[in-house]
């Protein structure tokens, strides 16, 4: 399973904090995203960031291994 | 004493921060702090209330990051930043970023540099109250 | 209240001087500061004592101005000065700048504009006891 | 009477912090300096800045009045 975290802004839009896709072999963060943004449209016009396992990610074109924690973030507004 | 980085509920003390930076060397000939804080007017609104959501553990992770590139780039003797998670009214202390170093010049430089650094990749966001309901921030003014 | 520029010989509290900065206005939403201590060590030298010599009455009206300055300048809402004039060892505070503005940049700006500014135009001399014997400080590093 | 000041560093240097100069008509900053650099040269080593009255005074050239209080000073080394 990949797990999905939302916060702030998104939540907002996705209606949840969390869910979880399941994992196929050879998923990239980009598979990810296109599923979810076809599946929530309104918060991924927000979404500017992507983290794995709690780091920025900036190449979606990376391989997902099982259980990784992912997240789709807005621009933040901290400080 | 407390960690140089942190995210927490309740407010901070400069006195103690500075107090905990200085304990780090006898040769800190200056130090820089930001505090960012709570207004009651932002980009035309008046706001009564600012709250926050953030990506905790990321973000306690990025701050500490953080604070180790800032001491590399600029050495630095010593920084911290606290962070506040919770709902504030106006004058209330939201961010504090300390540098201490040598000399002034790098103390100054790093702080500024610790803050803009963090409002661009410490995943945290601001939730502004106004008459006219609740927004989430996404601008950087 | 204690006024926003002083030469005092007691030590000051940060958290003190930015709770009177942040009562001139709800709208501060940055907070610089530079505090200036006493290292154990300068130019090659250790140091064991600085003792400070001020013309008081100018350096007032100099550091008065100076805030006059900077407050117009950067258009900030409010800045505060305070120079101890005094013996003090090393970790021990010297001097303190606050900026509070709307924004961080002119806070920022602001502050280091002023302890720059500080530094070459209000008449405080600063003499350090070293093993070698006491000497007056002349150069700015 | 002009009322001059000395601090710090060239206090060291004269071996005192203030004296009088009997003051003249037409006398200036410059014929001041003049007399006393001569009285203490050393300690005029390390003049760099004149105030008159609690004002910098960069124009050497500037009339004095009478009762004004005039220093010499080496640079500043504060905060």
């Amino acid at each position: 399973m990949i797990n999905v975290l939302f916060f702030g802004p998104v939540v907002e839009r996705t209606g949840t904090n969390s869910l979880q896709v399941a994992y196929q072999s050879g998923m990239t963060l980009q598979h990810l995203r296109d599923e979810l943004a076809a599946q929530y449209p309104h918060a991924f016009e927000i979404v500017c960031f992507s983290a794995v396992n709690e780091h920025h990610v900036r190449d979606l074109s990376m391989p997902l291994l099982d259980d990784s924690e992912v997240t789709f973030m807005a621009k933040f507004s901290g400080g | 004493m407390k960690a140089a980085v942190r995210i927490q509920q309740e407010d901070f003390s400069q006195d103690e921060e500075i107090l905990a930076l200085k304990a780090s060397s006898k040769r800190m000939g200056g130090i820089a702090t930001f505090v960012g804080c709570a207004r009651d007017f932002s980009e035309g609104r008046d706001v009564s209330q600012i709250s926050f959501d953030a990506y905790g553990s990321m973000a306690v992770s990025e701050m500490n990051q953080l604070r180790s590139e800032a001491i590399a780039k600029y050495g630095l003797l010593d920084a911290r930043i606290v962070h506040r998670i919770c709902t504030v009214t106006a004058g209330d202390n939201i961010v504090f970023i300390a540098a201490g170093a040598e000399h002034r010049a790098a103390a100054l430089e790093a702080c500024r540099w610790m803050i803009d650094e963090l409002k661009v990749r410490v995943p945290i966001w601001k939730k502004e109250v106004t008459p006219q309901g609740e927004t989430w921030v996404t601008s950087h003014p």
